[in-house]
């Protein structure tokens, strides 16, 4: 039942003092585009658009100012790059630093509710299928096409960016996955990673450990991310083409006995991923390794600093003799909402081009901080052939731009969520035997497909 | 008489007078009201409010409660259109209709009936649970007897002063595996508990710091309640042979009933509304559901879900549910002993 | 009688232990957070052996905290930025510039700016529920009240929808003005308000008093001890708002919950900071509690649960 | 100061499903400075009577007057009147000064010196100038109920209007207030209604009692009037204690025949005339212990000092008797009694109306230059 648009005339704003702001709710019915109403902007929307605008291409002309909302360390990289895209572009770009969840909380709000977005506000990949749908952010396609750097970004990144042609995000950093672990602990137990090449390998391997310590931590609030991980190694897809719910597809069911076998031969611990006991554990070298995205060598030497020069990398594990060792765990967009005004969102775009989509400036999050570029570019520049001294001078970086090229697209969707709440709910079962991996997946399978109407594969 | 008679003023009117007198002589010449109009009076502040700030979120989430959320949107939302009133909402999302399919989709939802679950059965284990440790530290601090009573009963009512936030993630680190309670527990020779990752000591944990942090307050009212029960009452029961517990039992509950039940009352309602101790006390690795609330149910459909409507009928199922229970609670409470 | 007096004792003993048992368990988490601010991170967390004594990390903890981008937790001396100078008059106007506010003065703020306005709109609404008659009392009274169950997390968004249309976005007033008018306070207010005697008001009335000053003179005052219970529930109402706050304030009119949980990130925790927070944000309510407390006993219910 | 007249006033509440009439047309006019008691059980309308005096309650229908001045529309703090409260209604939060100044506070044009000057005035008047600093909830009932009274005199109204303001105190204290107010009344010359349920207390007290029954006024009279010339049987009940004796009696020409074999042949019948049925009423103090009246069974002896009363029955009529301390029947024993006809009353079997009252040469019966005021 759709209500008629503004169109029909006779149909009036009451202007009366009381109504007046409530049919203002999305800008005054008649003038068009809400963006340009009173109701859509922020406080940056100033659209003021005396600055001293350097900007080379064409298009509307830019605010002063825009705002761009990030969380914890990927805040700090984008704020590297604040001052020489002023010094350049002119504007002012205001980098908000908000706690990751909490900022997710309060972009959503400006989504819902059609008003007091930012600029420009980071998204991660796995969130970017349903924030997309919701069809609060900006198509960029335009402005991408103009700029002419969509082709400069590793492909697998596009797929959840992107809707009925639209684009809505621009890529910014993406998680080659790497398995890191405590040389020494692997030295003592006379156990070699880089030999290893299948998971199995890895398992029997990890046997030669002593009781209480662990090759690896398997966190039973989070299977959904190793599933995910390995799932995509395989080149698995939780939804077909045409929407159908896959993940009990044999590339699962191989995905999931894998898991299960990690957990029976006793090789893993059980510790909640981001505790400190999990942290503690890899400090005292209780768990020997951990399977991540490249960023995670950041966190490691932040956190465990003293673990620093005990720690190598290698490519993860295959799921079977000869498959590949790419995957991607993580990885982060740079988005505008719709509600922006043209102004603002095109301050905040050349923001973004600026930053995102040069070399240079990637590079420079990436050594600071460790934010691995999804901008294939600049995976030729000699930064990611420096030894890293956390990792005992290995020169992991250059790993992981061969590997970044080489991951396989993923179909992430608005029912992510759901998989990751079926998955993990019957792994549980998985593991504690109480369902064969076959059941766990199927059961999986059937639980998203009723929850959200679509079909099984 | 003797009151003076004389007409002239003793002393000059001081600036207070004055103003006294201009308030007297503006309100003589403000129209009376009668008295259902100085209802309405005292009353329009809380009205205007609550129509601008809740009516609107009240309705609206009413309004959604029929719609399938497809995304944002900005064309005509709502229109009224009366002889003499024409008003226009400008749509703010895209809705599809759905009639009560929102309503009718939550008996087959497994989550929501988890949600359910975890919430009654938290409802059942905490509210009992405060309010007799309540009563009973009432009770203790009644005596006469018991010394420093001012100092225990701060002590006791203290940790409602703790933010919520914070107290929360104390509680989970101090839950955790390695953490202090458990820490202690071993160090008496106890085993440890799975606080955080057990699906029943997970929701224990949280019963556990909800009580924690509310007994005290609870317990402040009930102690109102206990003085204001007369003391003849006693006596009279003492004359009458009554045991400590039967004196309990036939004076002190009878007579504390209404204060127990508003107490019951506003803790049910306050357990349905938990939030955030889940939410903060679930992401220390229990298992994915097993604490969820209704509440963090509603909040994830709405905000990680977007499914708006069926979150805004959620919305009101859980209205109407804490409704029927607290008049049943008013009743059960109130008809025994009327 | 011997009997009896061996009896009495060993229940005064149970009945000490019972509650020197009860405030020692409700203590341990307050004193841990106390002991973990002045602490290390490492050192409080440690499974092995954790320490229950202060240690003198207090102070680092706190710079840490207060060097954080993200979070500003209690504020610094601020610029006066606008002055008049006319001689002896003196008059600074950019008042809050005087002081930068942080977390803990914006949540203090706030409390008291809402605790004010609520205690008013509470106690005149309680009175005309208690002590006037006048068409749909009963549908309105109860209206007010089912309003008490309804959870705030899921009005976010409508909510937010309105406050940016009012242009309220990122201002204080709107995480006071929906819950001014607070469900629970009109009841408490009503239960007690129908204790003052119709005589008194009738007595005013006689000596000439308007029906405004019937509630400011006579009812306001005689209210005390319930206003003061009031105050308390509706501090720490707003004290703990979370989420809204969240959504509605930018950076740098954060309150304490929602500073707190700024130091929640994407990756690490961090602990030693929120200890030094919690353990701060304890004191005003812990204060404000003490200071009231007599009359949070007497007033809560003076006549609450009649009826 | 004025009188205060009340034109057909009535009073109709709704509460829930129920519709009442409080007070039903009453007309009652109160002279200038005259002190006038309402009296009546509970219930009766007369605290009803007074609010709407007061102006706390709206009237349905009819006109409050006070001297020409019609005060029926005016709210309570516009009238010029002062109440006294059966709680006295004292402001627990201020102390008596502010208590007894608040109404010249609220409402006069004088400054706070002249205002404190009257209170200090007042407080001397009513012997309270100690307790000007103290709050009602450190003082006795009687001061509280002096401070109440303080609040009403400094004032200066047109009126006092008084519900039962002696009910709280304890018996002598009771006694004594009354005679302090009635003195305070009869030199500060204000027009006072005075509501109470005390029979005695209005006999004392009252220049006139206006008795109301059922929202009715029933007669309005100084006290002896209404004892020796009640309109009817529940106006003779009311007054008087202990209650007049009644019973029904058949009639036969002159000679009544009550219960027990009660008989008795009136001198003058003109008042039974034409009657088949009557009520008779005998005070118990017109009643004498006599060796050849009727006879009677005693059951309880309630020995006063100065006199007795003497509970007995008369076939199945229960009478009361107030006799001289000498006679002393026990319990069981069978005694008679006589009395004037002139102290009999007679009343109209059905509506209660007095066919005959006292004729007996008692103080003579004050000539009243206007008609009394007598509503049906």
């Amino acid at each position: 039942m759709r209500k008629p648009t503004n169109k029909t005339g006779r149909r009036r704003v009451l202007k009366g003092a009381g109504l007046a702001g409530l049919a203002g709710l999305a800008g005054c019915v008649g003038t068009g585009d809400p963006a340009q109403s009173d109701g859509g902007g922020t406080s940056e929307s100033g659209g003021d658009s005396s600055g001293g605008s350097t900007s080379t291409t064409s298009g509307p002309a830019m605010a002063q100012s825009a705002e761009v909302w990030g969380w914890d360390v990927a805040a700090k990289s984008l704020d590297l790059i604040d001052e020489p895209y002023e010094e350049e572009h002119g504007g002012d770009i205001t980098i908000t630093q908000i706690g990751r969840a909490d900022m997710k909380d309060k972009f959503k709000s400006t989504l819902l509710s059609g008003s007091g977005a930012p600029g420009a506000a980071m998204m991660e990949s796995v969130d970017a299928a349903s924030w997309v749908d919701t069809g609060g952010l900006r198509d960029i396609s335009d402005w991408l096409a103009e700029a002419g750097i969509k082709d400069e970004f590793v492909s697998g990144k596009w797929g959840p960016l992107e809707k009925d042609g639209g684009t809505y995000a621009l890529p910014w950093d993406i998680g080659p996955v790497g398995t890191f672990y405590r040389r020494d602990v692997m030295a003592e137990h006379d156990i070699d990673p880089t030999s290893v090449e299948t998971w199995d390998q890895y398992i029997e391997e990890g046997k030669k450990l002593p009781d209480g310590q662990y090759l690896l931590n398997l966190p039973s609030n989070d299977y959904d991310g190793l599933w995910r991980m390995m799932f995509r190694q395989l080149g698995g897809q939780p939804f077909t083409s045409n929407g159908a719910v896959n993940i009990n597809s044999d590339k699962s069911l191989q995905v999931a006995r894998i898991l299960k076998r990690l957990r029976d031969s006793g090789v893993a611990n059980d510790l909640a991923s981001w505790s400190s006991a999990w942290f503690t554990a890899f400090g005292e070298g209780t768990t020997a390794s951990l399977t991540a995205g490249a960023w995670i060598e950041g966190t490691l030497k932040a956190e465990l600093g003293d673990t620093a020069g005990k720690w190598g990398a290698i490519k993860p594990p295959a799921i079977e003799s000869g498959g590949s060792r790419a995957t991607n765990w993580g990885g982060s967009n740079v988005t505008i909402a719709k509600q922006v005004d043209d102004q603002t969102a095109r301050r905040a775009w050349d923001y973004m081009a600026y930053t995102l989509g040069s070399k240079e400036h990637q590079l420079t999050m990436y050594e600071e901080y460790g934010i691995f570029p999804a901008l294939e570019s600049a995976y030729e520049s000699d930064a990611f052939d420096q030894g890293s001294e956390f990792l005992d001078g290995q020169e992991a970086g250059r790993m992981f731009a061969e590997v970044a090229p080489e991951i396989a697209p993923y179909r992430y969707t608005v029912d992510t969520p759901e998989v990751t709440k079926a998955i993990n709910t019957h792994f549980r079962d998985m593991m504690t035997g109480n369902k064969t991996p076959k059941e766990a997946i199927d059961a999986a399978a059937k639980q998203v497909a009723d929850r959200t109407g679509r079909d099984l594969a | 008489m003797a009151a003076p008679t004389s007409n002239e003023p003793l002393s000059d009117p001081t600036v207070r007078d004055r103003a006294r007198f201009f308030r007297q002589a503006l309100s003589r010449r403000l129209p009376g009201l009668g008295e259902s109009g100085v209802g309405y009076v005292f009353l329009l502040p809380t009205f205007l409010l609550f129509t601008l700030f809740l009516g609107f979120p009240i309705l609206y989430t009413f309004y959604l409660s029929f719609f399938r959320f497809e995304g944002v949107s900005d064309e005509t939302l709502l229109w009224i259109d009366l002889p003499g009133f024409e008003f226009q909402l400008t749509r703010i999302a895209e809705l599809e209709f759905v009639g009560l399919q929102n309503y009718t989709a939550m008996f087959t939802d497994t989550l929501f009936l988890q949600a359910s679950f975890n919430t009654l059965f938290i409802l059942l284990v905490q509210v009992p649970l405060m309010v007799g440790l309540a009563l009973l530290f009432a009770v203790a601090l009644n005596a006469s007897f018991v010394k420093f009573r001012g100092v225990f009963r701060t002590v006791l009512a203290l940790p409602v002063s703790a933010n919520l936030v914070a107290y929360s993630t104390v509680f989970l680190l101090l839950m955790q595996e390695s953490g202090l309670v458990n820490y202690l527990l071993t160090s008496v020779g106890l085993p440890a508990i799975p606080w955080l990752s057990s699906s029943f000591w997970s929701r224990m944990t949280i019963v556990g710091a909800v009580t924690w942090r509310w007994t005290g307050y609870n317990m402040i009212i009930l102690l109102a309640g206990l003085q204001n029960i007369p003391q003849q009452l006693y006596e009279a029961a003492e004359i009458d042979g009554a045991s400590r517990i039967e004196k309990f039992r036939y004076v002190t509950v009878p007579q504390l009933r209404p204060v127990l039940l508003f107490v019951f009352v506003t803790s049910t309602i306050g357990t349905f509304k938990l939030f955030s101790e889940p939410v903060i006390i679930n992401s220390g690795g229990a298992p994915l559901d097993s604490t969820i609330t209704i509440v963090q149910y509603i909040y994830q459909t709405a905000f990680i879900d977007f499914r708006l409507g069926y979150a805004s009928a959620l919305t009101y199922v859980l209205i109407f549910v804490v409704s029927l229970l607290s008049a049943a609670q008013l009743r059960i409470g109130g008809s025994a002993d009327a | 009688m011997r009997e009896e007096t061996r009896r009495e004792a060993v229940w005064q003993f149970l009945t000490y232990a019972f509650v020197l048992l009860g405030a020692v368990v409700t203590m341990v988490p307050l004193y841990w957070i106390a002991v973990a601010s002045t602490l290390k991170e490492s050192e409080f967390l440690s499974s092995t052996s954790p320490r229950l004594l202060p240690g003198d990390s207090f102070l680092a903890n706190f710079e840490s905290l207060q060097a954080r981008q993200n979070v500003q937790f209690v504020g610094h001396p601020g610029e006066m930025t606008q002055y008049i100078d006319l001689g002896p008059f003196y008059f600074a106007y950019d008042f809050w510039h005087l002081w930068d506010m942080g977390a803990m003065e914006s949540s203090i703020f706030v409390a008291v700016v809402y605790t004010a306005l609520s205690l008013l709109l509470c106690s005149m609404a309680g009175f005309a529920f208690a002590k006037y008659e006048f068409r749909f009392k009963k549908p309105i009274f109860y209206a007010i009240l089912a309003t008490l169950i309804l959870p705030i997390q899921l009005l976010v968004i409508p909510l937010f929808l309105l406050m940016s249309q009012l242009g309220l976005t990122n201002n204080y007033w709107a995480i006071i003005l929906p819950w001014a008018a607070n469900p629970l306070g009109i009841f408490l207010m009503r239960q007690n308000m129908r204790s003052i005697p119709d005589a008194l008001l009738e007595s005013a009335r006689m000596d000439g008093a308007t029906e405004f000053q019937l509630y400011y003179k006579i009812a306001l005052p005689t209210m005390k001890s319930s206003l003061a219970a009031l105050a308390i529930i509706l501090f720490l109402f707003q004290w703990n708002l979370f989420l809204f706050p969240l959504v509605i304030l930018d950076q740098g009119k954060y309150t304490i919950p929602v500073a707190i949980n700024q130091l929640v990130g994407a990756q690490r925790v961090y602990y030693d900071q929120i200890m030094v927070a919690a353990a701060l944000s304890v004191i005003p309510v812990f204060l404000l509690f003490l200071f009231l407390q007599k009359q949070f006993v007497s007033g809560i219910l003076a006549g609450a649960v009649k009826e | 100061m004025s009188g205060i007249t009340l034109q057909t006033v009535r009073k109709e509440f709704e509460t829930g499903d129920e519709h009442v009439v409080a007070v039903d047309d009453v007309d009652l006019e109160i002279r200038d400075g005259e002190f006038l008691v309402l009296v009546g059980p509970s219930g009766c309308g007369k605290t009803t009577t007074l609010r709407c005096i007061a102006g706390l309650e709206d009237v349905t229908d009819g006109t409050i007057a006070f001297g020409d001045d019609d005060v029926t529309d005016l709210r309570a703090r516009e009238r010029d009147v002062a109440m006294v409260f059966q709680n006295y209604a004292l402001y627990p939060h201020m102390n008596v000064r502010e208590n007894i100044g608040m109404g010249l506070k609220l409402s006069s044009s004088m400054t706070s010196a002249e205002i404190d000057a009257k209170v200090q005035d007042v407080a001397e008047l009513l012997g309270i100038e100690d307790l000007l600093g103290q709050k009602p909830k450190e003082l006795s009932g009687g001061q509280q109920q002096r401070v109440a009274l303080g609040r009403a005199i400094v004032r200066d109204p047109a009126a006092f209007l008084m519900d039962e303001p002696l009910s709280n105190l304890d018996a002598k204290l009771r006694a004594q207030m009354r005679t302090e107010l009635q003195t305070l009344q009869h030199d500060l010359d204000v027009t006072t209604v005075y509501v109470t349920h005390d029979q005695t207390e209005a006999m004392a007290m009252g220049d006139r009692i206006a008795i109301m029954n059922g929202g009715e006024l029933q007669q309005v009279g100084t006290a002896e009037e209404v004892y020796r010339s009640p309109v009817n049987e529940f106006v003779a009940d009311f007054i008087g204690s202990p209650s007049i004796n009644t019973f029904d009696a058949t009639v036969e020409g002159a000679t009544l025949h009550g219960p027990g074999g009660f008989e008795y042949t009136l001198s003058d019948p003109s008042p039974v005339e034409g009657r088949d049925r009557v009520r008779v009423g005998i005070r118990p103090e017109d009643m004498t212990l006599v060796d050849d009246g009727v006879a009677i069974d005693t059951t309880v002896l309630e020995p006063m000092g100065n006199e007795n009363f003497l509970y007995a029955t008369m076939g199945d009529q229960e009478l009361t008797l107030r006799v001289v301390p000498s006679a002393r029947p026990s319990p069981g024993d069978t005694v008679e009694f006589a009395f004037d006809e002139d102290a009999l009353y007679l009343f109209d079997a059905n509506s209660g109306a007095a066919l005959k009252t006292k004729t007996d040469a008692g103080a003579p019966l004050v000539e009243e230059p206007e008609e009394p005021e007598v509503a049906e």
